[in-house]
């Protein structure tokens, strides 16, 4: 317990700072070591509404949005101050001592386990996200769950959600990002599956755990082995680690397959083609929390944690052979992930499917090597999804289904939620002037030059082909990501109301909100016009690659005939869309999936990998193999164990009656004890004392002939 | 006088009475044979106090000590035979057999 | 192993005198096992407990000699005979006193193993070797080392004594039955 | 020295208990308030102790020579040159903490829940004698010691199972034999164990008479049955060679029975599923851990050499073990059997990092015990009170448990996640860093076997997830079954709570800051790491 004590003050004390290239910036002062109640406060809090919600102001709402509101605040402050004056700071918490190291430079120096929290850009701009969207959430929230079932405990596991996510972002080492991606994880499984009388909810939950375990499987691999070859999960000592270069050090024999274990694992996150099942069923959680999950805190982490690894992946000779896969696997994604967009009736389908699209395009921007642009699209993008979520939720609560043949015509009932709706839409089509325009050009951009001849890319992956290809999917990406907005919008404000009773404008509670976000997805994009504004470049991009000399790469200048292309490709989109559903407005129920012969029947069966997954792999295992696992251990294993037992049961009864014959009584009683098939507890019950006195004798005797023949002989 | 011989006798008076105890169904009867067994060890004592011509006749001292406690036991064996054939009309060992679960 | 030889066993006068006393001693210890009547039992374990007295004072045990005398044949005995008069034990040739003959063979062999386990011992371990020739343990001595040697087993035993007397009581006391206890004159 | 370090402070911790006993057993059957709160006493007192033990425990003092603390070495049976030497390092210690901690929420949630054939005296004295054969096995430094505490664990937990048991009937497989549960469980559970600890002790003396004390200082040709000395002379090569390896072996079966290991298991579900609440939950958390401590104290240290030749085999049989488990997890419909299976996944992980024979895989092994401890303690804590509502362990007809008893649902859902290795909660540490060390095991054993390991295990934490979260969906969500209608369901009552409460604080203190055990554990670990590489030479 003296351990404990002075591991007490350790605690206290071991606080360090640790910044890493950091030394021509401010570390922030008092603002940036008391970063740590950033994450703390909601995990605190969570409990606490546990316990103490149901008498709280608003049974629970209460404490968890004054949380968030905390969390804001201190998000706000420190993303100005940072973009003013850059921040790197990094603080430590000794957990424990494991054992000692057995791989890199320091060969038996003792390995540490560590709590922290880490002030820079990136993690300062997650802060802010997750801070200002997630508070604009709560305060949506109160309004959508009012009156709701456990309305105390889902306040409680919503703030757990966040809290998960800011634990993630402000960890400083691998096993406190482990540590925060799966408390994201299990508070999504709580949420998801928050209606958990009815049985698909529940499995929805079910499958989102397990498509995220799956995939952890690799982030805990990857962790594994980069922690255990740089000998710290410290991410500055992995920095220094890649800083100091390539060549035979045991980081970088391992990189290929850390970095790809370690892409295995955001994949999972963020969704990835083909590991994106999870999203789309992740619906049946109240709609807040899809608009959390979408937007701020569960599917950013892959791309997050990707940019935390960014040198690792950069860097020659590490994990660089890896960019030529997170480029396809995201130019995937967001293509057909796209396609699956365009058939769904469920509003919040399209809105899930168009959030796997726009991950696959930061995943794309982050193997482009775009840093900024990837998270300047992340930033941009949580702003108009968390408000598209949000309307739709609106629209939901007004009309009591989520699906789009019960809509239409809703423009009249619910202004606020229309235009908000439009802009946030438009904004995330990428029409120009509105957020996603600069975001997602900044990302085209990013994947032209990784296509270009001075790229890392193309000179030591000989990725050229392959990014102009890329380039190409996404400029379509855009194009279909106008097309199906177009319909939603359509299907769900155009034309006649098809459902039943009179929809009305959702609460204030819920309006105001809206237009936050609206704002914000409006204006967003300012904040990084290329060679006009570079707040985001400067705060969160350049400063982190102090140490590796022109890394990442960030567009100076807008390249207007690129902006026109994905803009045109926007607007014809729309175009497109309106052609298809706007002329005839009452005709459109019949029209408003389209069905292509061949490709019809692929998306509505969603390319046929969920049930791949359940058919192929998931039935299988639950059903004929463990069934098989177990009869085995029935029939074989325990076959030989009882066998035994029967073998010895037949032996003494074999005994018991030749003994029958014998005449004597000592042997009798004993025998007709072991002859009881082999009962153990009916051994010497013949309950007759002069029998055991006679077996006690004989005992005697034995011993006592055996000392006096040690004494003799 | 030869010690062996004694220490044979009182094998011999021994072995009679682990016998009697054995094979006797009688309860008094079994007791009876105690007696027997405690005769034997008493010869021992006695024999062996002889043979190492003991100062302070630490074999005889414990004969009488056996002699004592046998008496004891007497007492306590007969009342104990007494309440069983009080409470089973009979004092045959073999019907007692409580001791099986 | 030690010689064994006639000699030393037939020498003096005294054996003799051992062998006129143990033998019939070991018939007596035979015929208290075996008898098929209660009281005859009874009677040849006096003789038997006679017979190891005579030994004691042949071998100068006088003390303890008359100690069996009267507390065994004395009191036990007749303790014994009460027993049986109480318990009704069959007066008379009586065969169901035994256990039927496979269970008396098995005891036979066990004790029959034992006695010549111990026989073989001692031959072993002392041969012919003689005690030494005995003058009589005054009951003086004897008192004095039992009450400064050995007083405290002494006093042991003395509680030992107490407690079977009492428990004795307890045990063999028919409980009085309720209307007995009515009539208040519930006893010992 | 005062009185409590010189050997008084760990004998109390240890045979308070069993005092405790006999004092149960003295108390008129009546008076079963007296007997409960007399066993409580104990079990409490028996607590105390071993934290202020904790507390004298001096974690820095590893440099002066001996690593065992608190201890004493007394003459015993001298006739065998067997000696009372007991005493704790960083390893022994959390166990030793750990046991204590669950016989006294144990004593304190059987208050009322007394499995039939009612009779609380008995149930009583044998939990608090099993309590004294687990904590004596933990402190015990001698061999002979160590085999008689070991033992001694092994009737009270018979009986619990074969007197309070499960008295279903049950048909054998193949053999088509029907017998009534518990006896067939206890019966199993017996022989299996007495069938390892004939081995076992086997490998013990021949340990004893391949022993020579003049290599330690000691009269040459003499032998030793003393933990630390044989450990001493098993670093200087003396149990080299070719006997070796059939010692290991025989060490080997005694332990891996206990813990137990993959082909060894069969004894567990039965054992578990049969017997009464308290013993399933003793038995998951501290019998189990007899085993794999017993690796650790005795078969690695003074078998070194032999240990890095058999580490593949042991980690081949401990993933066979994680995989398999998982599966026949995946096909139990009851769930205290389903549970009982997870143990064995869960000891897989223990195993693993054992089998990698580095400092890091056994402080996960050890927190891993530590972890499995409380969290499958809880988990049979759960089941049996559940079970004693519904009057039945089949998930299928327990759906919707989270509506009818809200708080029981809601532990039951931290415990499970807990136990599928959730960060932040005590089930952790013990499989992640099982497999951290299985990337890079000691050198000189095969890397490309270790790492396959790695990745099956991992596959493994995918399996565990899946049949904790399919039993969660059993037996929490959904609508609750019409057939509970007008059941008196009361949720979780006083004294469960007074039970269970220490225990998911104990959970969550665990996971939130690991150093409660390593900080012990450290130390002590390298300590005995480093002996098996200078043994090796590497």
């Amino acid at each position: 317990m003296t351990h404990l004590l002075a591991s007490a003050d350790r605690l206290l004390l071991a606080a360090e700072e640790a910044g890493h290239g950091a030394e021509e910036f401010a570390d922030g002062g008092i603002l940036a070591s008391g970063a740590w109640l950033i994450p703390v406060v909601p995990m605190v809090v969570a409990f606490l509404i546990v316990f103490f919600g149901k008498r709280s102001p608003y049974k629970g709402w209460a404490m968890a949005t004054g949380t968030m509101a905390f969390v804001a605040l201190y998000g706000v402050v420190l993303f100005i101050s940072n973009l003013n004056q850059g921040i790197t700071y990094e603080g430590a918490v000794h957990l424990a001592d494991i054992g000692t190291q057995s791989l890199g430079e320091h060969v038996g120096d003792i390995f540490a386990i560590e709590w922290g929290w880490m002030v820079d850009g990136l993690s300062i701009m997650m802060y802010f996200v997750v801070g200002v969207v997630g508070l604009l959430v709560f305060i949506y929230a109160k309004g959508y769950m009012e009156g709701d079932v456990r309305h105390t405990w889902f306040f409680a596991s919503f703030t757990l959600f966040a809290g998960g996510m800011l634990v993630l972002v402000s960890a400083p080492n691998l096993i406190q990002l482990i540590v925060g991606w799966e408390l994201v994880g299990v508070a999504s499984y709580l949420l998801i599956g928050h209606y958990w009388e009815e049985h698909e909810n529940s499995s929805a939950a079910i499958k989102a755990f397990l498509v995220n375990k799956v995939a952890d499987t690799g982030l805990f691999i990857g962790a594994i082995i980069v922690g255990t070859s740089v000998g710290s999960f410290r991410f500055t000592d992995i920095m220094e680690a890649i800083a100091a270069g390539g060549g035979d050090t045991p980081l970088a024999r391992f990189a290929f397959w850390a970095g790809l274990a370690i892409f295995i694992g955001a994949m999972g996150k963020s969704a990835q083609f083909p590991l994106h099942v999870w999203l789309p069923d992740a619906m049946a959680g109240p709609t807040p929390v899809s608009a959390l999950m979408h937007a701020a805190t569960m599917v950013t982490a892959g791309v997050y944690l990707i940019g935390r690894m960014f040198p690792f992946y950069m860097v020659e000779g590490f994990a660089d052979e890896v960019r030529g896969i997170i480029i396809v696997i995201g130019a995937l994604t967001l293509f057909l992930t796209g396609l699956l967009a365009l058939v769904q009736d469920d509003i919040k389908r399209v809105l899930a499917y168009s959030t796997l699209s726009q991950l696959g395009y930061m995943v794309t921007a982050m193997g482009a090597g775009a840093y900024t642009a990837g998270l300047f699209h992340l930033f941009t993008h949580a702003f108009f999804k968390a408000l598209l979520f949000l309307g739709a939720g609106a629209v939901i609560h007004a009309v009591h289904s989520n699906n789009m043949s019960d809509m239409g015509g809703l423009r009249k009932y619910m202004p606020y939620t229309f235009w908000t709706f439009v802009i946030g839409s438009w904004a995330l089509a990428g029409i120009p002037v509105l957020a996603g325009f600069w975001s997602k050009d900044e990302i085209l951009a990013g994947v032209q030059f990784a296509g270009s001849s001075e790229s890392g890319f193309s000179i030591a992956q000989g990725g050229a082909g392959l990014a102009n290809l890329v380039l190409v999917v996404a400029i379509a990406g855009a194009f279909v990501t106008a097309f199906y907005m177009t319909r939603a919008v359509w299907l769900t404000f155009f034309g006649t109301y098809k459902g039943h009773g009179t929809p009305h404008e959702a609460p204030r509670v819920m309006t105001y909100p809206l237009v936050g976000l609206a704002a914000g997805s409006a204006l967003a994009g300012f904040l990084n016009v290329p060679g006009v504004t570079e707040f985001f470049t400067e705060g969160v991009g350049a400063r982190f690659f102090e140490g590796f000399g022109g890394l990442e790469h960030h567009v100076t200048s807008i390249d207007w005939a690129l902006a026109g292309l994905g803009s045109a490709a926007a607007i014809a989109g729309v175009a497109v869309g309106y052609t298809i559903w706007g002329p005839d407005r009452e005709t459109q129920q019949a029209r408003d999936t389209f069905s292509i012969p061949v490709l019809y029947p692929l998306l509505r069966h969603k390319y046929y990998i969920d049930d791949f997954y359940m058919d192929g792999v998931v039935r299988p295992v639950r059903g004929p193999l463990a069934r098989a696992v177990n009869w085995f251990n029935d029939h074989v294993i325990d076959l030989v164990v009882n066998g035994a037992g029967w073998l010895a049961a037949v032996v003494a009864r074999a005994v018991y009656f030749f003994d029958q014959r014998g005449i004597d009584g000592a042997i009798h009683a004993s025998a007709s004890v072991t002859g009881g098939g082999g009962g153990l507890l009916r051994l010497l019950q013949t309950g007759k004392v002069q029998q055991y006195a006679i077996l006690l004798f004989a005992g005697t005797v034995i011993l006592v002939a055996g000392f006096v023949s040690f004494a003799i002989f | 006088m030869i010690i062996t011989q004694f220490v044979i006798l009182g094998a011999a008076l021994f072995a009679l009475g682990v016998y009697g105890v054995l094979s006797r169904r009688n309860a008094v009867l079994v007791l009876l044979s105690v007696e027997l067994m405690l005769a034997a060890v008493n010869i021992n004592l006695v024999a062996f106090d002889a043979f190492v011509a003991d100062r302070i006749a630490g074999g005889q001292i414990f004969a009488l000590f056996i002699i004592a406690v046998a008496a004891a036991e007497v007492g306590i064996g007969l009342a104990i035979v007494l309440l069983i054939f009080r409470n089973r009309r009979s004092a045959n060992v073999d019907e007692l057999d409580l001791l099986k679960l | 192993m030690v010689a064994v030889t006639a000699g030393d066993w037939f020498s003096t006068p005294e054996n003799y005198v051992f062998l006129a006393i143990a033998l019939p001693l070991v018939f007596a210890g035979w015929r208290v096992v075996t008898s098929s009547n209660v009281v005859h039992a009874v009677l040849y374990l006096v003789g038997a407990l006679g017979g190891s007295a005579a030994l004691f004072l042949l071998l100068g045990a006088e003390f303890v000699a008359w100690a069996v005398v009267l507390v065994y044949i004395g009191a036990v005995v007749v303790l014994f005979l009460f027993g049986i008069m109480i318990t009704r034990a069959p007066i008379g040739v009586e065969v169901e006193l035994s256990h039927p003959l496979r269970v008396r063979i098995s005891a036979a062999l066990v004790s029959g193993a034992l006695f010549v386990l111990i026989a073989i011992a001692a031959l072993t371990a002392f041969g012919s070797e003689s005690i030494p020739e005995a003058e009589v343990t005054r009951t003086a001595d004897i008192g004095q080392s039992i009450f400064e040697r050995f007083v405290i087993p002494f006093e042991v035993v003395s509680v030992v004594l107490l407690a079977a007397l009492v428990g004795g009581i307890v045990i063999a006391r028919r409980d009085p039955s309720p209307e007995e206890i009515a009539a208040g004159k519930e006893t010992l | 020295m005062g009185w409590f370090e010189s050997g008084w402070g760990l004998s109390l911790v240890v045979f308070l208990p069993m005092v405790g006993a006999f004092a149960v057993l003295a108390i008129p059957k009546a008076k079963e308030e007296a007997q409960k709160q007399t066993a409580f006493l104990f079990a409490l007192a028996s607590f105390l102790l071993s934290v202020v033990v904790a507390f004298q425990f001096d974690y820095g003092a590893l440099g002066d020579g001996s690593r065992y603390q608190l201890g004493t070495d007394l003459q015993w049976i001298s006739a065998i040159s067997s000696r009372y030497h007991i005493g704790i390092d960083g390893i022994s210690l959390p166990l030793l903490v750990l046991s204590t901690f669950v016989t006294l929420l144990s004593v304190i949630y059987t208050w009322n829940h007394f499995p039939d054939p009612h009779n609380p005296k008995a149930f009583l004295a044998l939990i608090l004698v099993l309590a004294t054969g687990m904590a004596g096995t933990f402190v015990a430094l001698d061999l002979i010691l160590f085999f008689v505490f070991f033992e001694v664990v092994l009737l009270p937990m018979y009986f619990m199972i074969g007197i309070w048991g499960d008295r279903n009937e049950v048909t054998l497989p193949v053999l088509r034999r029907t017998t009534e549960m518990r006896l067939y469980a206890a019966i199993k559970f017996f022989l299996f164990t007495l069938f390892g600890s004939a081995f076992m002790l086997l490998g013990f003396l021949a340990l004893f008479f391949r022993s020579d004390m003049g290599l330690v200082g000691g009269t040459p040709g003499a032998h030793t049955f003393d933990i630390e000395l044989l450990t001493e002379m098993g670093g200087m090569g003396v149990f080299a060679g070719g006997a070796a390896f059939w010692i290991f072996a025989a060490l080997f079966l005694g332990f891996a029975v206990k813990v137990p290991m993959f082909p060894f298991h069969t004894w567990l579900p039965d054992a578990h599923t049969a017997a009464p609440t308290v013993g399933s939950v003793l038995l998951a958390a501290i019998l189990l851990k007899l085993g794999t401590y017993a690796f650790v104290r005795i078969s690695l240290p003074i078998l070194p050499e032999e240990a890095e030749s058999w580490a593949p085999a042991i980690a081949i049989l401990a993933v066979i073990g994680i995989i398999y488990a998982s599966l026949a997890c995946l096909a139990q419909t009851d769930m205290k059997r389903l549970i009982a299976f997870s143990s064995v996944g869960h000891m897989g992980f223990v195993m693993l990092g054992i089998a990698t024979l580095t400092d890091i895989g056994i402080n996960a092994a050890i927190i891993g015990m530590v972890a499995h401890g409380v969290i499958t303690g809880m988990l049979f804590f759960l089941a049996g009170s559940m079970s004693h509502r519904y009057h039945t362990r089949e998930m299928a007809r327990l759906g919707g448990n989270q509506k009818l008893m809200p708080i029981m649902g809601g532990i039951l859902g931290f415990t499970a996640m807990a136990s599928l290795g959730l960060p932040g909660l005590a089930g952790f540490w013990g499989e992640f860093m099982a497999l951290l060390a299985s990337f890079n095991p000691l050198e000189g054993l095969s890397l490309s076997l270790f790492r396959t390991l790695m990745i099956l295990g991992a596959v493994g934490t995918v399996l565990t997830a899946g049949y904790m979260l399919w039993m969660l969906q059993k037996v929490n969500f959904g609508e609750p079954s019409a057939e509970w209608e007008g059941h008196d369901l009361h949720d979780v009552d006083r004294w469960e709570m007074a039970a269970w409460a220490p225990m998911l604080v104990a959970i969550l203190g665990i996971g939130v800051f690991p150093r409660i055990v390593f900080g012990a554990t450290n130390e002590a670990v390298i300590d005995v790491v480093d002996g098996i590489r200078a043994a090796i030479g590497v």
